[in-house]
């Protein structure tokens, strides 16, 4: 039977910035960030890829962490919720789902933020279907959805509105 | 729109406790960690009903790592005593052996022991080198099988009460519950049609994403400091206490920010394990609850099997009821059978009825309250028997809920008689809708309506509110806050002291630092802890007149306090945070208090429009439009109470069209996992439309009424009807799944 | 006078009396009234000196909690009925 | 969850060493998204994992028009469905994998993978088999090509030996006169389990008559099953929906599926006629198109 495995070395970017650190095989991502780096806006719901609560971007793909074991981060670009905001402050999905109620008891919240900053980086002008095809892999048990589509389409708006002004601007 | 004498509610400002929650900072129960922190895992039966003839642990404690291991041995024998739990009440032993099983495991997933280690790894390899002897027994899941007098017993000493008399012989029926009104027998022959069937619901569960989680630590001098997810940080306390035999005052619970709840994290499950692991290891524990275990190891809500009859006369005039209802309990007496029987006739006034409930226990996990215990499954056959009663009597569906709806000085079958309410005005709003008045086309569609009651109660909050130099308040209250209340609370001290709500911190706190306060559930925390936030501010309000009239060298009774908040006397004036800064220069810090006790039910109400279409090929149900109209008495922040509408009817959605504990042959649970027991999905519903309706309550200073329970009341119903409605065939079973759906389409074609 | 809601499941007790006209103050007053005239009803909504825990009392559609000593007024209703689990 | 070494080789020839070596104590590790949770939970043991993500060949994606579809076993669901010629080519995986489990295990699950998990119910099997795929497979005796219609060998079980593993899968080229469709029957309407699955393919000739077909039926038996005799029936035969009924009727006659908490047998018999009809119309439209 195994015996005490060793620990791995692994180096990675979470959230633009190199991290290193140790982990066993079997450590997922998830347990990784939550309890090696410290990132614990990352949730556990389910532990089976099934919720989304554990969602992160690795290379620009929004993935479960909890379905991603440690080791496999090496070499990765990672972004996690606590990446989302800069020092400008928040990300117009943040201000959305705040201004628009989007949350309830805010478990799922950083899993659907996670995964809306993908679909508005990927798709800006996504359809309602769109939004909702692509991020059902994230599930919220308090509001029903509707506020939370809401908030991702609000996003859009400002953001291409922003990205208008910017070229106006250039 | 009427104008609203309001400054601060009916606003929508961005909640306090926002930006730790988009930002990934709000701390969680499984994100608090202590130096030294073990980690627990709970060694759970296979088997759904066995003795337990020996276990041994030795070689889960001779393992490396390994900082405890604990077996119900370890937990105190605690009285067959019954504990008020502010809402509800609870059998210790019960509730003890639930945590921990003792001699006999009553369901699969029931506690058999617990270890904690270096890491959950460990725990967990260490567990699965317990070795538990059971003795088989036969096990029943089944609700009408577990009332037959030859079922296997769950428990031996279960003598089914009658209101206060016990059977003789032992048996699976905890309660026996009987109302009568008037003379039913005549009720029935005076109908001019009567309608009757028998319904059939599924268990449920309440869904919350955040799995139960406890940190405990057992410090050296006795006290007990726990850190947990609970909706009431007091009831968590009393029943931590209460298990392990030590006075409430040696238990400390800071209730961390809180992953959903809906009735499920009331009772203790991980709560004592976790101390006893602590104390036996001098480690503080962290246990975090599998998925797995959440579905199989907490309390859904019952199952039930109902058979309702109504009569009416021509007229549409409801003469007569007539309800035998059964819910699951699960492995231990539950109580969710009570409100059940109170509801099934709740919205409609019948002069004559009778009902006859049962709690019977089956090798289930042990059943909760979930959002409006009880009332969605009565629902389902009295509002589906309402549409069947217009249709033979050719009257719209809308106008025989109009013509017999509950107003104010209506009976209850169970004898209390409502103040004003508003049901009526919710079915008018529906009337005037525009999802009602636009027409449904199209193939395979139908529409359905629907409605809905739950109490609302009152029980205690407690509220302080202290100023700082520059007049901002720290209040600090005990509901703990699963969707929002921190805003609400905050918005009705604002609109009491005529400031702002971002002037206001809000804080939950814990079970040292602030005044006895009841659960957050019953829909009850805007509307209470709200009462003790208004009253908090009168009583800082009263004292700064004292000392108002000081600094402005008057008489108490010379100050006054305009409707915006603002202080007058002896010819000066201030605002409110213009005189608190004013006072903490000189004199004692100002404190506002209250702890109040609301005892008057808030009587909710409900209204729910659907469009469906059913796929004649597989019977699936697609919601195409969805509105709900609710009474909200008066609405505080009305995005959160949008959203309380909004969360409520998808999780009844998800109740009426797929979700079911399933259980194989050998009762154990096979769909214990998010994939498999098929919560909606933001592909499966549409936006949800929300009318809210504002009919005030004069037991509230600002007229809310609790709204977080009802929403979920009308969807399986109303869905139901819509189904009958797009295809002539009648669903009497929830979830109303593809397979049934077209199973029953085949039968009825 | 207060009227007094006999639940159902004790009008075997009370010869099918559904209420009864009461001059009482609280709700100790009801329950040994109550008691006089109906031996015995006392066990069925009490344990030791409280309401029974599976009980509430409701008088004027308010739920107490205060138990025994629960005031009531003249032109009062009482009612017993099932404690309700809240969600 | 027990613990296991790592791995992460470079080459097919790393990979091989490393899997005869360990037999049946290594599990491969693509997306990871079904061999991660059955590690977890018990369902399998790993002594080794080898991740295979790492050997240029495995995430390999090219199409030729003489030598077809070479998909490399790790390549994720999200590089197919996102490929816009491949998705139009290949219209019943594109299908397939764009609902497998939710983006997040789209961007992490993959064809391979999905294959070798076995299960009666995976979504790209079925597709896979209508589209008359092949797994070319490498392991201490070399490489050997085994067509995806005969891979599975019941729940969980496949063909591999000990040290074997799936280096690619191989679709022959598709021309403008074919089209291809997958659907599933699910409760809810994502994240879920096909209770039945359909992949169906055909091919028109010039006049517009169906050619060849291929139909093939997930979650109705032990294994994905190639529906032989419903899409020989149809060779020949002018696409409408009678053809399309009677082929379906011929397909639900081979089926023997299980009743268990997803369906009756009876239910899923009748959704393999409802979805052999379906699949066909969209193979049809997309033939057309």
């Amino acid at each position: 039977m195994t015996t005490a495995t060793k620990k791995i070395h692994v180096t990675t970017t979470v959230n633009g910035e190199s991290v290193e650190f140790l982990c066993e095989p079997r450590n997922s991502l998830l347990e990784v960030l939550r309890d090696t780096l410290g990132l614990t806006g990352c949730k556990e719901g389910c532990n089976n890829g099934n919720c989304g609560a554990c969602t992160v971007i690795i290379n620009k793909r929004p993935v479960n962490s909890c379905l991603v074991l440690g080791v496999e981060a090496e070499g990765a670009e990672i972004e996690t919720v606590e990446g989302i905001a800069d020092a400008r402050g928040l990300h117009p999905i943040q201000d959305c789902f705040l201004e628009g109620a989007a949350l309830q008891c805010g478990i799922c919240t950083p899993g659907f933020l996670v995964s809306a900053k993908a679909l508005l980086e990927k798709k800006p002008g996504a359809s309602e279907e769109t939004i909702r095809f692509d991020l059902s892999g994230n599930l919220c048990r308090c509001t029903g959805y509707d506020k939370i589509v809401r908030a991702i389409q609000e996003a859009d708006k400002q953001l291409s509105a922003s990205t208008d002004d910017s070229k106006t601007n250039d | 729109m009427a104008t609203t004498p309001y400054r601060v509610i009916g606003t929508r400002p961005v909640r306090h406790d926002g930006a730790d929650k988009v930002t990934g900072k709000a701390v969680y129960t499984a994100d608090f960690k202590l130096p030294g922190l073990q980690a627990g895992f709970i060694l759970r039966s296979p088997h759904p009903h066995a003795k337990i003839l020996s276990i041994d642990t030795s070689a889960a404690e001779a393992t490396a790592g390994v900082s405890a291991v604990v077996t119900g041995a370890d937990f105190p024998n605690v009285k067959n005593k019954i504990a008020h739990l502010g809402e509800g009440s609870v059998n210790l032993a019960h509730l003890s052996a639930n945590c921990m099983a003792k001699d006999k495991v009553l369901y699969k997933g029931h506690a058999v022991a617990a270890v904690s280690a270096t890491n959950a790894h460990i725990a967990e390899e260490a567990a699965a080198k317990i070795i538990v002897e059971y003795e088989m027994l036969p096990s029943v899941t089944d609700i009408i099988e577990a009332m037959a007098t030859d079922a296997p017993l769950l428990h031996a000493d279960l003598f089914t009460d009658d209101l206060g008399l016990k059977a003789d012989t032992a048996s699976n029926v905890a309660v026996h519950l009987h109302f009568e009104k008037g003379d039913v027998a005549t009720g029935f022959e005076q109908a001019d049609v009567v309608v009757e069937a028998e319904f059939k619901t599924a268990t449920v569960h309440q869904g919350y994403i955040e799995p139960h989680a406890i940190v405990a630590d057992y410090n050296e001098d006795g006290r007990v400091r726990l850190w947990t997810s609970t909706q009431g940080s007091f009831t968590c306390r009393q029943q931590t206490a209460e298990i392990l035999q030590i006075g409430v005052g040696d238990v400390l619970v800071t209730p961390c920010e809180i992953g959903g709840g809906f009735g499920g994290k009331i009772a203790v499950y991980l709560e004592p394990t976790a101390a006893i692991l602590s104390k036996k290891s001098g480690r503080p524990v962290s246990i975090r609850m599998p998925r797995t275990d959440v579905f199989e190891a907490t309390g859904p809500t019952p199952a039930s099997f109902m058979r309702v009859k109504v009569g009416a006369k021509n007229d549409g005039t409801l003469l007569a009821g007539e309800a035998w209802i059964a819910y699951d309990a699960g492995a231990f007496p539950s109580g969710v059978i009570g409100p059940g029987c109170m509801c099934v006739f709740s919205c409609y006034d019948i002069e004559h009825a009778v009902v006859d409930g049962y709690d019977v226990c089956v090798n289930k996990p042990h059943t909760k309250a979930y959002r409006a215990p009880g009332a969605t499954q009565v629902a389902f056959a009295m509002e589906q028997l309402m549409d069947e009663l217009a249709e033979q009597l050719n009257i719209c569906p809308l106008e025989i809920r109009m013509k017999n709806a509950v107003k104010e000085g209506s009976r209850r079958v169970d004898g209390p008689v409502y103040p004003q309410i508003g049901f009526v005005e919710c079915l008018e709003a529906l009337r005037d809708s525009d999802h009602w008045n636009s027409p449904l086309e199209g193939d395979n569609r139908g529409r359905g309506i629907a409605g809905g009651f739950w109490f609302g109660c009152g029980l205690k909050s407690s509220a302080a509110c202290s100023v700082n130099a520059d007049g901002t308040i720290n209040l600090l209250e005990g509901s703990t806050d699963i969707g929002g209340s921190r805003a609400s609370l905050a918005m009705q001290l604002a609109e009491t002291l005529g400031i702002e709500s971002s002037d206001i911190n809000p804080m939950v706190g814990d079970t040292d630092s602030v005044g006895y306060t009841d659960v957050t559930g019953g829909s009850r925390v805007t509307f209470a802890t709200g009462l003790a936030a208004y009253e908090a501010g009168r009583d800082l309000q009263s004292q700064m007149k004292v000392r108002a009239a000081e600094l402005w060298e008057c008489e108490t009774s010379e100050v006054s306090i305009g409707d915006d908040g603002t202080f007058s006397g002896n010819g000066k004036t201030a605002g409110f945070k213009d005189l608190a800064s004013q006072l903490f220069s000189g004199g004692a810090a100002l404190v506002g208090r209250a702890t109040v006790a609301p005892e008057c039910p808030t009587n909710g109400f409900g209204a729910h429009i659907v469009d469906v279409e059913v796929d004649p090929d597989t019977g699936k149900v697609t919601i195409l439009r969805y509105t709900v109209i609710q009474d909200a008495g008066k609405a505080i922040h009305p995005s959160y109470v949008e959203g309380q509408l909004q969360g409520g009817a998808v999780q009844g959605i998800g109740w009426a069209l797929n979700e079911e504990y399933f259980f194989n042959d050998d009762d154990q649970m096979t769909n214990a996992s998010f994939l498999d027991y098929r919560m909606p999905t933001m592909l499966d519903v549409p936006m949800i439309d929300t009318i809210i309706v504002e009919t005030g309550n004069a037991d509230h200073p600002y007229g809310v009424r609790g709204v977080g329970e009802p929403p979920i009341i009308p969807p399986p119903p109303a869905i139901g009807n819509a189904i009958y409605n797009a295809t002539q065939t009648r669903m009497r079973e929830l979830p109303m799944s593809p397979p049934k759906v077209w199973l029953a389409m085949q039968s009825s074609d | 006078m207060a009227t007094i809601f006999i639940p159902a499941q004790l009008r075997e007790l009370t010869a099918g009396i559904e209420h009864l006209e009461m001059d009482v103050h609280n709700v100790r007053d009801v329950i040994n009234q109550l008691e006089q005239r109906f031996p015995s009803i006392r066990d069925r909504l009490c344990q030791q000196d409280q309401i029974s825990p599976s009980l509430q009392v409701s008088i004027d559609s308010v739920i107490t909690s205060r138990g025994m000593i629960a005031k009531i007024q003249p032109d009062s209703e009482v009612h017993f009925i099932p404690a309700i689990a809240g969600g | 969850m027990k613990d296991f070494q790592y791995a992460a080789p470079t080459t097919i020839q790393d990979a091989t060493s490393l899997l005869t070596e360990h037999g049946s104590g290594a599990r491969i590790l693509a997306g990871g998204t079904d061999i991660i949770v059955q590690l977890r939970e018990g369902l399998r043991e790993a002594d080794i994992v080898v991740d295979i993500k790492k050997i240029p060949e495995l995430s390999d994606c090219q199409y030729s028009d003489v030598s077809g579809l070479y998909l490399g076993a790790a390549v994720a669901c999200c590089d197919i469905y996102e490929n816009a010629d491949l998705a139009g080519r290949y219209g019943a995986l594109a299908d397939s994998t764009h609902i497998i489990g939710g983006w997040q295990i789209q961007s992490r699950a993959s064809v391979g993978g999905n294959l070798c998990n076995a299960s009666p119910a995976a979504d790209t099997i079925p597709a896979l088999i209508a589209l008359n795929a092949e797994a070319q497979v490498t392991g201490p005796a070399g490489q050997r090509t085994i067509a995806v219609a005969a891979f599975c060998k019941g729940p969980g079980k496949n063909a591999l030996v000990d040290g074997e593993f799936v280096v690619a899968i191989k679709i022959p080229p598709q021309s403008a006169n074919m089209g291809s469709a997958y659907q599933r029957f699910i409760p809810r309407n994502e994240m879920d389990i096909a209770v039945v699955g359909v992949g169906s393919w055909i091919e028109l000739d010039t006049v517009g008559n169906i050619a060849n077909a291929r139909l093939s039926l997930g979650a109705v038996a032990a294994t994905p099953l190639f529906a032989e005799e419903a899409s020989q029936f149809l060779v020949g035969k002018e696409p409408n929906d009678d053809n399309f009924a009677l082929a379906a009727e011929l397909a639900k006659q081979i089926v023997t599926p299980i009743t268990d908490m997803r369906g009756t047998a009876q239910y899923r018999t009748h959704l393999v006629g409802v979805l052999v009809k379906r699949t066909l119309t969209t193979a049809l439209a997309r033939a057309q198109a």
